[in-house]
């Protein structure tokens, strides 16, 4: 099986291809005859699913491998060499990616087969799948490079794809504007990432910079370097990852297509944050004030959006906020040196976020593109398939038991409260509580009570087999993912974690087994009380209320969009204007204005010597003459 | 000794000519000044045993050139009112004499370092037509074709100024 | 054959851009004539480009003696690090010629030679002959603007002659004044670089005479605050000259403090390093800031490209390998990058009759081909990975770093910068509704389209494998750091000495 | 001695300098310039006489023919201007100012 290295380079690159060729196909017909959709769906999906079946075969193998030696790398070429710097074109699969591979593929496939049906008749269907494929391959780069030079490019790439499906409507300006909003966070993010990469290239790179390499290394860093990369790398994940105080991007970003919702700004492309903490655990493990600081991060993160989430009315809004939370529990998974608990959330989330988009999806599409969930209600009569699996995703999202979320969330805040992080823990159940609060009312609102907006509800019809069949696998996956890594109170043996222990670095600390049990009685309680206030209030059908004091802040999301609007973005168009019309004409011109107006000047004051008489031109002369006599005659005895 | 009081005398005759064409109002005073310029210069050339030039002097200059400035001045006729005013006149003539000093000065003194050479004789030949006829036609051949060219050239230049009468009508 | 090739380079395009001026030929005639000449620079180019074996030091190296009483030489050569400017001049001129067909004879005269004369500023290794090439270059400049620009061309001529005319001046007594104290400290006359670089200057003198030659340069690069020809010109040339200024003429301003400057004035150069570095990084997020608020979008990508030069100059004053090499990459990088994107604008304006930003609205959807062209260059502008712009930008930044990490995070913003202009300008120029105006917007011909691939896909090909390039740089770019190091660091004991030295010797 | 006539030589050419830079009438000027070729030729003659050799007399010659041919031309655009502009002044004629 020594060759199966050689097809970790074929799974980023099936997707890639697949883009280029639809990509041509789309550029050339799309204004004058178009290939039939079925075409472009078939050739959408081989991509993603070759891929798929690929990751299976080189997971096997990794698998088949003793525990030590599990890494596969493949060096496609050397992309460049200067100096000591030196960046292969490598990809790498070890169990953390391996795991990563497999479900960014497995569901980046079913929502391909997903958007064959709700993109159906868009006059951009081709377009679509383009970016789609590109946004896939991207992902595995990112997935699979086996550095973070290459990581880079994916991380980048995904940010295009990203911006290119936000702005995918782009006739909208509301959409574009978003668009560039989501590409230019990540931007900011991506210079923290560049300059991190930058500072440990210079710290430890010389000595090859590829993760093994760099792992072997770390000893080497100083603490305070060390502690400045993990940061600067952190400012890159608070882009990708929609953390404080990057996150603005993200509920702006469900102007895109609802499958792009599900697939990228749920299930994979933000979570990348995530992954890349995790794939850079030997620092984090190893300096552990930063990692306090991102759970700290990310803890604050979780529980700001959480309030957001309970204040929206947007149905994909809600679900944003949801997503921006639990990056947030996430990141504080990863930050108190849980890293196969936070990748294990991310993994689960992939599932029951995706279903709850795709679910979403289901209902806008059922209502002809209504979002507001103010307008919907009753809808389970109407859409039983839908409903069924989006309360299996609600559940899971609330972390009810025993669905899967229940079991990856608690592992996260049991481990937080295991390393000593009780103040974290606190916020994670409050979090928790709000989140079954707001999760329940999207689902008592939409599905629950009576129709409001009875037009609309007259139309609502189930979703196609095309879109229905992807949510009843993720229902699947969401509800019986946690099994997966059942911890040994339940008798589980932590199936993911152990497998992830080969590429993370981390320990597990010991606590009785009274104390693990404590605390998933509270998180329960918490979901339970969050439940149980959503049904009282929305249970049997509510109006939408006039929001007042904190809960209208929280409406506006704390108008922090607009701070940022005033601090950052206006002053910047200020000083470009001020640039353009005032600096670039008066100042930074003034040399060359006060050069030329010098000459000109010269140029007026000896006019007037001309006066146009030839004697006194003879005059000027004697007087040189005459001046140059008295010059000369010094010189004469 | 008697050479050094003509010396005086021309070149006083001649300071004075120039002095009236100066100042003089009239072009035709100024003329006539301005003979009595030439004229002293021929004798100051005799002194110089330049007979030719001095032949010349009288018959060119004194003759032939002064004659038509005077031609024309009488030819056009001018009355005082066709004068330009000049009122401001003297007052100008101080100021170019301030700024003429100090290049007199610094002429003067250069030619004050020039080794004087205090009345050599010179053979009976100098300066007579023979001589000077020999210099131009060995030596100057070629200034004096270039010379012959030029007044060719300003014959014709002075009839097509004069003629652009006709023309015009 | 090919040992002269270099020379044929450079006279070919300028005896046939004089023949062209000099004889009465149709438009149309000049043009093809122009295209052949330039195809035939482009294959020279190429094979030589494959014939570089990347050593370190000088190939095609052609010398004789011309003033010999001043030691000057008609010597030329290409290096490492000429060889991607090198490359640049020679192989994006066809499209100029594929692209636009509406000049007259004179105009394609011009261009060709400009392009000579560049080629002719880059091979040569003598300074007299590259300064005499330096002033020829300007001159098809002042035409192309002065004769074929926009509306306000004359002040645009003005500002640019005037500017460059400085430059060169200062950089002419510069040049004395090296050629001077050569002879007193060897006692013979020379000119060419590699000995000059023997020179050990100091003193007052050699600051002021360093500052005249980085002046020179600055103006043309342009640096920070010397910027202020660039948008004017730009913006009033017609898209070929903007296209042969941005893509290729700018990058010699680098090139030459590269090539004259760094070698002869080591230590001046360590101890201004700071400085210079700091004026790259401040231009770049001036003119950045700048472009954001343009309406025009060729004053937008004049902006941009200053913005970017930057960045380009930062690379050198680094003082690093990877910054270097970076610098030599992102030349050719950029050149593709930008001369592309000036041409589409050309286009746009040629198709639309007008630049204004607010103007044009969702041509992606009239022009899909256009469309997607455009935004690869545009990637590649604001340095995406898998683009060219990246490897370059990455690099530099990277050595930023090392040189100082104040400095570094100032780079590091042109990757937020960047987006947000360019972003902005595709918003509404591809984005948004289509008008009246747009509505009708034509999509590349095939011949366009055939004309714009090959650079497209280069952008794409130095993004995706750049050590087929690097390779070739990286040696003579590694060796003049060397150099710099061994002579400044003697010296200036306080620059920048490397952490990672240390580093190194542990692993 | 001949410093004398140098400096006689001296004096008429200034003279003659004054009147051009003094006076506006076109005959004055005219005249004025005759003084100065006439300064130049005594000192021709001066030098000639001190050197002992012919030059000098040839080149007042010459001097005296260009003269003439001055003369004859500068006095046809006298006759000219008058007739134009019906003045002698030369401040009529400032076609030169700046």
């Amino acid at each position: 099986m020594e060759h199966t290295a050689n097809y970790i380079g074929l799974i980023p690159l099936l997707p890639l291809v697949g883009a280029v060729v639809i990509g041509l196909m789309h550029m050339f017909t799309c204004t004058g005859k178009a290939f039939s959709e079925k075409l472009y769906g078939a050739l959408a999906c081989v991509g993603p699913v070759l891929s798929f079946f690929l990751a299976l075969v080189v997971f096997f193998h990794l698998r088949d491998l003793p525990v030590d030696q599990r890494h596969l790398t493949h060096n496609v070429f050397t992309w460049f060499a200067v100096g000591d710097l030196k960046v292969d074109m490598a990809f790498l699969v070890d169990p953390l990616s391996g795991l990563y591979l497999l479900f960014v593929t497995f569901i980046g496939s079913l929502i391909h087969i997903y958007s064959i049906g709700y993109m159906a008749g868009d006059e951009n269907f081709g377009k679509f799948f383009c970016y789609l494929n590109l946004f896939l391959g991207s992902m595995l780069i990112l997935v699979l490079g086996s550095g973070p030079v290459v990581m880079f490019v994916g991380w980048e790439g995904v940010g295009l794809c990203s911006y290119l499906l936000i702005s995918f409507f782009a006739t909208d300006t509301e959409n574009v504007l978003a668009g560039n909003k989501a590409f230019i966070v990540n931007r900011i993010g991506d210079l923290g990432f560049v300059l991190g990469m930058s500072v440990l290239f210079w710290a430890i790179g010389s000595g090859g910079f590829d993760y093994l390499s760099l792992k072997a290394n770390t000893h080497l860093l100083t603490p305070g370097v060390g502690i400045a990369v993990c940061l600067l790398l952190f400012i890159g994940a608070c882009g990708k990852s929609a953390q404080i105080p990057l996150y603005v991007w993200l509920p702006d970003a469900m102007a895109g297509p609802t499958p792009v919702s599900a697939l990228i700004h749920a299930a994979t492309m933000v979570t990348a944050g995530v992954y890349m903490v995790a794939r850079f655990s030997f620092m984090y493990a190893h300096f552990t004030t930063a990692g306090t600081i991102v759970a700290w991060v990310g803890i604050l993160t979780a529980l700001l959006s959480a309030i957001y989430g309970m204040f929206q009315s947007d149905i994909k809004k809600i679900l944003a906020y949801s997503t921006v939370s639990q990056l947030g529990y996430m990141f504080a998974g990863v930050g108190v040196a849980a890293y196969s608990a936070g990748i294990f959330h991310v993994f689960t989330h992939a599932f029951f976020k995706a279903l709850l988009f795709l679910g979403a999806g289901s209902v806008i599409y059922a209502l002809h593109h209504q979002q507001d969930v103010w307008q919907m209600g009753g809808l389970k009569n109407k859409m039983p398939r839908t409903y069924m699996t989006m309360l299996i995703g609600a559940l899971a999202l609330a972390g009810f038991p025993p669905f899967s979320g229940f079991f990856s969330k608690d592992e996260i805040l049991f481990m937080a409260l295991a390393n000593g992080h009780t103040g974290i823990w606190l916020i994670g159940v409050l979090v928790a509580a709000m989140t079954a609060y707001y999760t329940f009312r999207l689902i008592f609102l939409v599905f629950h009570g009576t129709p409001r907006n009875q037009e609309a509800y007259d139309h609502a019809h189930e979703a196609p087999a095309v879109m229905t069949v992807p949510l009843i696998v993720l229902a699947a996956g969401a509800a019986l993912a946690g099994v997966l890594n059942l911890p040994a109170l339940f008798g589980g043996n932590m199936v993911v974690s152990t497998w992830l222990e080969p590429s993370l670095t981390e320990h597990h600390p010991h606590m009785s087994h009274g104390v693990e049990i404590l605390a998933m009685l509270a998180s329960v309680v918490a979901v339970v009380i969050g439940i149980t206030i959503a049904y009282k209030k929305f249970g049997q059908g509510a109006e939408e209320p006039e929001f007042t004091g904190f809960a209208k802040l929280g409406y506006h999301k704390f108008y922090v969009d607009e701070i940022y609007n005033a601090v950052f973005v206006q002053p910047f168009k200020g000083i470009g204007s001020v640039i353009s019309r005032f600096l670039e004409p008066n100042v930074t011109d003034s040399f060359v204005k006060f050069a030329t107006w010098i000459y000109r000047k010269a140029g007026t004051s000896f006019k007037a010597l001309q006066v146009g008489y030839v004697r006194v031109y003879a005059l000027y002369m004697v007087i040189g003459l005459s001046l140059m006599s008295l010059f000369l005659s010094q010189s004469i005895n | 000794m008697f050479s050094e009081g003509l010396f005086y005398a021309f070149s006083v005759l001649a300071v004075l000519g120039a002095l009236g064409l100066v100042l003089f109002r009239h072009p035709m005073r100024g003329a006539m000044s301005l003979v009595v310029t030439m004229i002293s210069l021929a004798g100051l050339y005799s002194l110089l045993s330049a007979k030719l030039i001095f032949v010349l002097q009288l018959i060119v200059y004194a003759g032939a050139i002064m004659s038509l400035i005077i031609f024309i001045i009488m030819f056009l006729n001018i009355q005082d009112n066709d004068l330009p005013v000049e009122e401001k006149r003297f007052a100008y003539t101080a100021g170019g004499i301030v700024v003429l000093i100090p290049v007199v000065y610094f002429l003067i003194k250069i030619a004050g370092t020039i080794p004087g050479v205090e009345a050599t004789i010179v053979g009976s030949g100098f300066g007579g037509i023979k001589e000077v006829g020999l210099v131009l036609f060995q030596d100057w051949l070629l200034p004096f074709e270039i010379v012959s060219l030029l007044l060719l050239v300003t014959l014709v230049g002075a009839v097509v100024l004069a003629g652009k009468r006709r023309v015009g009508k | 054959m090919f040992e002269y090739a270099l020379s044929v380079m450079i006279f070919l395009p300028i005896l046939a851009g004089l023949a062209l001026v000099l004889f009465p030929l149709r438009g149309q005639v000049a043009r093809t004539v122009g295209l052949i000449v330039s195809i035939v620079i482009l294959f020279m180019g190429i094979e030589m480009f494959i014939g570089f074996t990347g050593t370190s030091g000088m190939e095609y190296v052609q010398n004789t003696p011309w003033i010999e009483s001043l030691g000057i030489n008609y010597a030329l050569g290409v290096d490492g690090i000429s060889l991607l400017v090198l490359m640049a001049a020679a192989i994006l001129y066809p499209l100029v010629f594929f692209v636009f067909d509406t000049r007259t004879k004179g105009f394609y005269g011009n261009l060709l030679i400009a392009q000579g004369a560049m080629i002719g500023a880059i091979c040569a290794t003598d300074m007299v002959l590259f300064y005499v090439f330096w002033e020829i270059m300007l001159l098809p400049i002042f035409f192309m603007i002065g004769l074929y620009g926009g509306a306000n061309r004359l002040a645009a001529t003005l500002k640019i002659t005037i500017y460059t005319i400085a430059g060169s001046l200062l950089m002419l007594a510069a040049l004395v004044y090296v050629g001077v104290s050569y002879h007193q400290q060897f006692g013979k006359w020379t000119f060419d670089i590699v000995q000059l670089s023997a020179l050990d200057l100091g003193g007052g003198y050699a600051v002021l005479a360093f500052i005249m030659f980085m002046i020179a340069f600055a103006i043309k690069t342009p640096l920070f605050p010397f910027h202020t020809w660039l948008p004017d010109a730009y913006t009033e040339a017609p898209t070929s000259a903007t296209f042969v200024l941005s893509a290729i003429m700018a990058k010699i301003g680098v090139y030459g403090i590269i090539r004259f400057v760094v070698p002869v004035f080591e230590i001046e150069f360590a101890r201004f390093a700071m400085l210079l570095s700091l004026a790259g990084v401040v231009g770049m997020i001036y003119c950045g800031i700048a472009a954001i608020s343009q309406k025009d979008m060729k004053r937008l990508m004049a902006f941009s490209s200053a913005s970017h030069m930057g960045i380009i100059a930062l690379g050198v004053f680094c003082m690093n390998v990877q910054a270097l090499t970076g610098t030599l990459f992102q030349i050719a990088a950029h050149a593709t990058s930008t001369g592309v994107l000036f041409l589409f604008v050309g286009l746009l304006e040629q198709r639309m009759k007008s630049r204004e930003i607010g103007d044009l609205g969702g041509i992606a959807y009239r022009a899909p081909i256009f469309a997607t062209f455009f935004a690869i260059a545009m990637l590649a502008s604001v340095g995406l990975p898998g683009t060219n712009g990246f490897i370059g930008e990455f690099l530099i930044i990277l050595g930023a770093l090392k040189f100082s990490p104040f400095i570094a995070v100032l780079a590091g913003t042109t990757l937020i910068i960047g987006v947000c202009y360019m972003l902005w300008m595709f918003q509404r120029v591809f984005f948004e509704k289509t008008n009246e105006k747009t509505a009708e917007f034509q999509d590349l011909t095939a011949k366009e389209m055939l004309s714009f691939l090959p650079v497209i896909l280069l952008i794409l090909a130095m993004g995706i494998f750049p050590q087929a390039f690097i390779k070739k740089i990286e040696p003579a770019a590694s060796q003049q750091v060397a150099k710099l190091f061994a002579m400044s660091q003697a010296q200036v004991a306080d620059t920048a000495v490397p952490v990672s030295d240390q580093n190194n010797h542990k692993n | 001695m001949i410093q004398d006539y140098l400096i006689l030589s001296i004096i008429l050419f200034c003279l003659g300098i004054l009147g051009v830079i003094t006076r506006r009438n076109v005959f004055t000027v005219f005249m004025s310039i005759e003084l100065m070729l006439n300064a130049a030729n005594l000192a021709f003659i001066a030098f000639s006489r001190l050197h002992e050799s012919m030059d000098g007399h040839v080149l007042a010659m010459m001097i005296m023919a260009v003269a003439a041919a001055e003369a004859a031309l500068a006095l046809a655009v006298v006759i000219l201007l008058h007739k134009h502009k019906g003045k002698l002044d030369t401040n009529v004629f400032s076609l030169l100012r700046g």
